[in-house]
């Protein structure tokens, strides 16, 4: 497993050289890479490496630094390692390259993120809503979003849980961390 | 002057003055065209009664036409069916090009047909027997180049059958030194065993190409499909019938003469339930109407060679009544299928539904006549259907029930199909602007449909003239009670009384029906075929969920071994295999005058050595 | 007009009692099936609250004329067939049309409601109730054959096609059908399991995968009368087999112990087995069952 | 059929009501998480069929609409449409507390919290899941509840349409419904 891991990096960097490596797993591995490599560096691992599965895309909200982490999960069958394609992006104008034309069930993923973070595919199709059905507000998935708030706005609250808590609250209380500056913010 | 000739003037005037009409005036073709159907019917059923004959010497040839019951009793289908497929016509045709053509065509086939039926003697049959066939090639190439090979397939198979009739013919002329059609049948116990062999078997192979018989019948499905629906319904529905025509003369005058009958009896029965089963399977796999249709004709004609075959007083009875039946059934079917085609320009089952509400009289011409298709009481088709299971059950062709039976329990399958895949599922919002068919399409349908159900509960209306029939094919005329009442009986004495079964079948029927309505008449309510339980889903207009595509699967998976090859391959393969040896047989002539010479002297020595070893 | 009235007597009364035991039927079908099952089920008349409240429902639907009649169709077709099959011997009870009990027309006077009842629910426009409606039909053409093959066998030995006269020749020789002809007895107690779409024949109304097929948009009146013809058709085609391979019943309690032997063999085939697809089921039907109907019929051909 | 006697009116209450209670079809329309309890309520261990109480297919034929689990805005839609599908007289079984105030899913951005604002409820069975017992119980009640022809539900979702469609159109912001046509 190492000699490939090895071999894999090798090829990667001498190929992308924009490419930084993480190795912190047995069987995985993990690329961080500028967003506009993105479609050649999945088009090199699908066809050149045997990364022929595309298991996931995944989207990280760091808000602090005003940046979406995209992450696309590959799995190769021949060398049974996972390997992680990160790409950062600007978090007030999302935009990534469409690569439904490399995976055909990218589709499906990146209509779910354009839905739940408002990530922009550039040329996707999307014939029409996915998974949020008439949708207004912005998008749930964000940590700015404040779910809560939405909530009591929009449904009718039963009286007689004004004392629900948070949980982040509860764990605190239990535990004796301290609470992140920016989760204070959003605190309820 | 004689009444036979005013027949063929009028249909051949009228035909020619159609033609001639067409190129002045629109209005004046239709007007003479439909003049010349109704007084050529008028006529025949006025002036010339049953037995009238006259003779005529032609080159040295005698020859007689005349009208027998058994020909006015299947004149009753080619005129019945041509007046209403004329009227019909008028209207369905309406807009198409070269209708002059269509018409002229038209009456020369049903011209040919009353020829056929009128024929006395062998060679006026021929030669009615050509014009049917190149009348009805000539509208099955009606609608241009794309229908061009079903027209050539059909004609090959009628020249097939040409060629064995006229051998068959030239056979009887040496034998009997006379043409007649009455002389040759008293001949015929008198024959050689070799030309009572050869006689039926040229003559039913004529036949039953007509009659679109098993391994004879690759032409009918696309040259049925390909016709315009108007003429297809006396296609099928009567100049099919002109095969069994010819076959229940051959079968009642020639085969019961026959050492070793029995044989030639198992075999054609067999051709017929063969052909009535894999008709039926193969219209059930149909997508398009107009082959479901053409392969179930194919079907319903195995039933009735069937019953020809079987010979018994009952089956004969029961073919016949048959004949008339499907007359009735197909030709509305093939008028529905015109009609919606006209309506809504398409065919296929997968491309429009739910008409129901739109074409509702179309419907209801369609549901009678599928029920009468399937042979369900209490309309006409049962009244075959019984007299055929009963005639094979007591003359003991065990299989051969059993055989008839499931094709014709699978019938229902494709009949379903018809009825479900134009008329009921889903109302598309693209059939929106479709209009219940003319008037001038409706009333024949109409017609025909309430024909089939009065004859369901009356069916001694067409038993008294068939009746007649049999007496002339020589059958005793027995049973007189038969005819004057609607009461079915078997060889065993078992019956089946109609008329109350109607009665009960309507009035329970209607009892039901006032039940279900009165109840809660006021909250009961009709919705939109969109509201269906669909798990919640709300269906967007748009979107088709009618079950069209792959009806029958399941069941053409279980049926699947039996319909692996196809008949046509078979002759596909021949017509190679001939094709290549005929391009061997081409080099020979290889324009080398030294290759001549050697064929010369070859033939020569041939001639010489046949010559020493057999006349030495 | 005498006769009229006196027929219409006897199948109010024929249809009363074959409503009621049909139903029962129905209801102790369920209970048999909990038991085995190892739980206590429904009571027996579980089935006549069904009905009964499907009956009452306050407000029903429909999508279209022919679905309207499509119950009244199979209602016909129920009825008639219990006038046909006469219920008791020598016809000392109502006779109604059973003087007439011709085989043939019995079998096909049982398709018209089917096919009404398919166009009604053609009409509705659910692909799931034309998918249930093609399997049945192609079920159908599977169990025909054997059934067939048995009455034909039965036909040709003993030279009539009416039911009354079978009853007879079973009345004179004494013998049961079932044990002189055991072949064509066989050949249609498996074509009966087809016949009686119960379980291992039952993927066209399958309920989890097609949402119950042929009904799904009948509810309310349509439904509860739907209930009632396939109890009445029910008890009509059981009744067909006690007079055919039983002799028939002299009596309610020996009609009501005959039928309810003959109920219990689909109902107990049908808690054993799991379900068949359709192509399976038609193949069946055409192996061992017709392979006895043929053999019934070669009995029947020596033994003429 | 027309009584105009009050007393025989109230005898064909009381048939029709028992008819209904004993005979209560629940339409398979499994919402959230507590679907998974009604197998063991139907099967041998419990074995509601004994209470006339079985499954049945679609709408058309179903008397009671089980509601077992939180309700997303999406889901509700397609539960208004099943239920405005089934046929008087009907019934709406709420099971669990997501359906009473929203249970653990009190705070999501998509899921309802109080069913009753939507649809006429006859009987709420608490519990996170609530066990076969409990849901056989909330039957029972049910079932006291139509034999006293209080169970109705249906009436009060007729007589207070308009409530409930505001209710409705407040969470589902894009009304493609089709009309519901008494």
């Amino acid at each position: 497993m190492k000699e490939i891991k090895t071999k894999i990096i090798e090829r990667i960097k001498s190929h992308f050289q924009d490419a930084v490596e993480r190795d912190y797993d047995y069987n995985r591995l993990d690329f961080s890479v500028k967003k506009e490599t993105i479609p050649s560096i999945l088009f090199y691992l699908k066809d050149e490496m045997n990364f022929k599965h595309l298991s996931h895309i995944t989207c990280v909200d760091w808000l602090e630094e005003k940046e979406f982490e995209v992450v696309f999960i590959l799995w190769s069958y021949t060398d049974r390692l996972q390997v992680y394609v990160r790409t950062r992006i600007d978090r007030d104008h999302p935009v990534l390259d469409n690569i439904d034309m490399i995976w055909r069930q990218a589709n499906t993923y990146e209509r779910e993120l354009k839905e739940m973070y408002g990530i922009n595919f550039t040329g996707l199709e999307a014939p029409e809503e996915f998974l949020l059905e008439d949708w207004e507000g912005p998008p749930p998935m964000r940590r700015d979003f404040d779910t809560r708030e939405y909530a009591a706005r929009t449904y009718y609250t039963r009286p007689g849980r004004e004392d629900a808590q948070d949980v982040r609250e509860t764990i605190i209380k239990r535990t004796g961390e301290e609470l992140p500056d920016f989760a204070k913010k959003y605190k309820r | 002057m004689n009444m036979i000739y005013i027949l063929f003037s009028i249909f051949l005037a009228g035909a020619i003055l159609t033609w001639v009409a067409d190129k002045i005036s629109g209005i004046l073709r239709d007007l003479f065209f439909l003049l010349t159907v109704l007084s050529a019917t008028t006529f025949f059923y006025l002036k010339i009664p049953v037995g009238y004959t006259t003779n005529i010497t032609l080159a040295g040839l005698h020859l007689q036409w005349g009208i027998t019951a058994f020909g006015w009793y299947f004149s009753l289908i080619v005129l019945g069916l041509g007046t209403m497929a004329a009227f019909y016509a008028l209207s369905y045709m309406k807009g198409k090009e070269r209708l002059g053509y269509f018409y002229f065509n038209f009456l020369i086939s049903l011209l040919s047909m009353m020829g056929i039926l009128m024929s006395r003697d062998l060679v006026s049959f021929f030669i009615f027997w050509e014009i049917m066939t190149w009348s009805s090639y000539f509208i099955v190439i009606y609608k241009g180049k794309h229908v061009q090979r079903s027209g050539i397939n059909y004609l090959l198979f009628s020249a097939i059958g040409a060629y064995a009739m006229l051998m068959a013919i030239v056979m009887v002329y040496a034998h009997t030194q006379s043409l007649l059609i009455p002389d040759m049948i008293q001949a015929f116990p008198f024959f050689t065993l070799s030309a009572k062999i050869w006689l039926p078997i040229l003559f039913l192979t004529a036949f039953s190409v007509k009659a679109a018989m098993m391994p004879l019948h690759v032409w009918a499905p696309d040259a049925y499909s390909d016709s315009p629906m108007a003429y297809t319904s006396v296609f099928s529905g009567a100049l099919s019938k002109m095969g069994i025509y010819g076959m229940v003369l051959v079968f009642v005058t020639m085969i019961s003469y026959l050492p070793n009958d029995t044989a030639f009896r198992e075999t054609f029965a067999w051709l017929g339930a063969i052909t009535a089963i894999m008709g039926t399977l193969w219209a059930i796999a149909q997508d398009d109407a107009r082959k479901l249709l053409a392969w179930s004709s194919v079907a319903q004609l195995g039933y009735i060679i069937t019953g020809v075959a079987i010979g018994t007083e009952l089956a004969i009875l029961a073919a016949l009544f048959m004949a008339v039946m499907h007359a009735l059934f197909k030709g509305t079917l093939f008028l529905v299928v015109g009609a919606v085609e006209k309506q809504t320009g398409k065919v296929k089952f997968s491309e429009v539904s739910g008409l129901i509400r739109k074409m509702p009289w179309t419907f209801i011409a369609a549901l009678f006549s599928i029920i009468t298709l399937a042979g369900i009481p209490p309309l006409g088709g049962f009244v075959g259907k019984w007299m055929l299971y009963q005639s094979l059950i007591s003359s003991n062709h065990v299989i051969l029930v059993v055989a008839i039976f499931f094709a014709s329990t699978a019938a229902f399958l494709y009949c379903y199909k018809f009825l479900f895949g134009f008329f009921l599922g889903q109302e598309e919002p693209e059939i929106a602007h479709v209009r219940e068919a003319p008037l001038l399409m409706i009333i024949p349908m109409l017609i025909l449909s309430l024909l089939e159900s009065i004859l369901g509960v009356y069916p001694q209306i067409i038993f008294r003239p068939l009746d007649a029939a049999m007496q002339t094919l020589g059958f005793p005329a027995t049973q007189v009670h038969f005819w004057n009442t609607s009461v079915l009986f078997n060889e065993w004495g078992n019956q089946v009384a109609l008329k109350p079964l109607f009665y009960a079948v309507a009035g329970i029927f209607l009892f039901f029906f006032l039940v279900l309505t009165i109840k809660g008449w006021k909250t009961t309510r009709k919705v939109s075929t969109k509201d269906i339980s669909t798990s919640g889903e709300i269906p967007k207009q748009n979107e088709n969920l009618t079950y069209s595509i792959n009806f029958y699967q399941p069941f053409l998976r279980a049926v699947a071994p039996a319909m692996k090859r196809r008949m046509m391959t078979y002759y596909r393969e021949i017509g190679s295999g001939l094709e290549a040896f005929f391009d061997y047989t081409r080099r020979l002539y290889s324009g080398n005058g030294q290759t001549y010479a050697i064929y010369v002297i070859i033939f020569v020595v041939l001639l010489l050595l046949f010559k020493n070893s057999l006349f030495s | 007009m005498g006769s009229i009235l006196y027929y219409t007597l006897g199948a109010i009364i024929s249809f009363i009692l074959a409503f009621t035991v049909g139903i029962t039927y129905m209801g102790l079908d369920r209970k048999i099936t909990a038991r085995v099952q190892n739980r206590i089920g429904p009571p027996w008349y579980q089935n006549f609250l069904d009905v009964s409240k499907l009956y009452f429902k306050k407000t029903n639907i429909h999508q279209g004329i022919m679905q309207h009649m499509g119950a009244a169709f199979m209602m016909v077709t129920a009825v008639m067939a219990l006038l046909i099959v006469p219920i008791f011997n020598h016809g000392h009870f109502f006779p109604n049309l059973n003087f007439q009990g011709d085989l043939i027309f019995l079998l096909y006077i049982m398709v018209f409601g089917q096919l009404g009842m398919a166009l009604g629910v053609g009409q509705t426009g659910n692909p799931n109730a034309a998918i249930g409606i093609t399997r049945g039909l192609s079920q159908m053409t599977g169990y025909e054959i054997p059934w067939v093959l048995a009455l034909v066998a039965l036909m040709i030995q003993y030279k009539t096609t009416s039911i009354v006269d079978l009853m007879n020749v079973q009345a004179e020789t004494g013998r049961w059908l079932m044990f002189s002809s055991p072949f064509a007895f066989l050949a249609a107690i498996l074509a009966m399991l087809g016949m009686f779409s119960h379980a291992p024949f039952d993927i066209m109304v399958a309920p989890n995968e097609l949402a119950s097929g042929p009904i799904s948009e009948y509810g309310g009146k349509y439904l509860s009368i739907l209930m009632s013809a396939g109890a009445v058709f029910m008890f009509a085609k059981l009744t067909l087999y006690v007079d055919l391979f039983m002799g028939g019943s002299s009596n309610l309690l020996a009609l009501l112990i005959k039928t309810f032997s003959f109920f219990l063999i689909p109902v107990l085939y049908g808690i054993v087995s799991p379900r068949y697809r359709t192509e399976q089921a038609i193949r069946y039907f055409w192996g061992w069952p017709s392979l006895f109907g043929l053999l019934a019929v070669i009995q029947a051909v020596i033994l003429k | 059929m027309v009584f105009n006697d009050k007393n025989s009116q109230k005898i064909v209450d009381i048939i029709e009501n028992y008819a209904r209670k004993s005979s209560l079809w629940i339409l398979a329309y499994g919402t959230g998480c507590g679907a998974i309890e009604l197998p063991p309520t139907v099967t041998s261990r419990y074995d509601s069929e004994r209470l006339g109480i079985h499954f049945g297919a679609t709408p058309r034929q179903a008397d009671v609409l089980l509601i077992t689990g939180y309700l997303t805005t999406k889901t509700l839609k397609r539960v208004i449409r099943v239920y405005e599908q089934m046929q008087d007289p009907k019934y709406v079984i709420g099971f669990g507390s997501c359906t009473i105030n929203g249970g653990m899913y009190w705070d999501s951005y998509n899921t309802i919290n109080a069913l009753d604002r939507y649809l006429p409820v006859d009987v709420y069975i608490n519990g996170c899941m609530p066990r076969p017992e409990a849901v056989l119980a909330g039957f029972a009640k049910l079932q006291k509840l139509i034999q006293a022809g209080k169970a109705d539900g249906a009436n009060k979702y007729k007589e207070n349409l308009d409530w409930y469609r505001t209710n409705q159109k407040k969470v589902i912001p894009n009304w493609r419904m089709p009309e519901y046509n008494w």
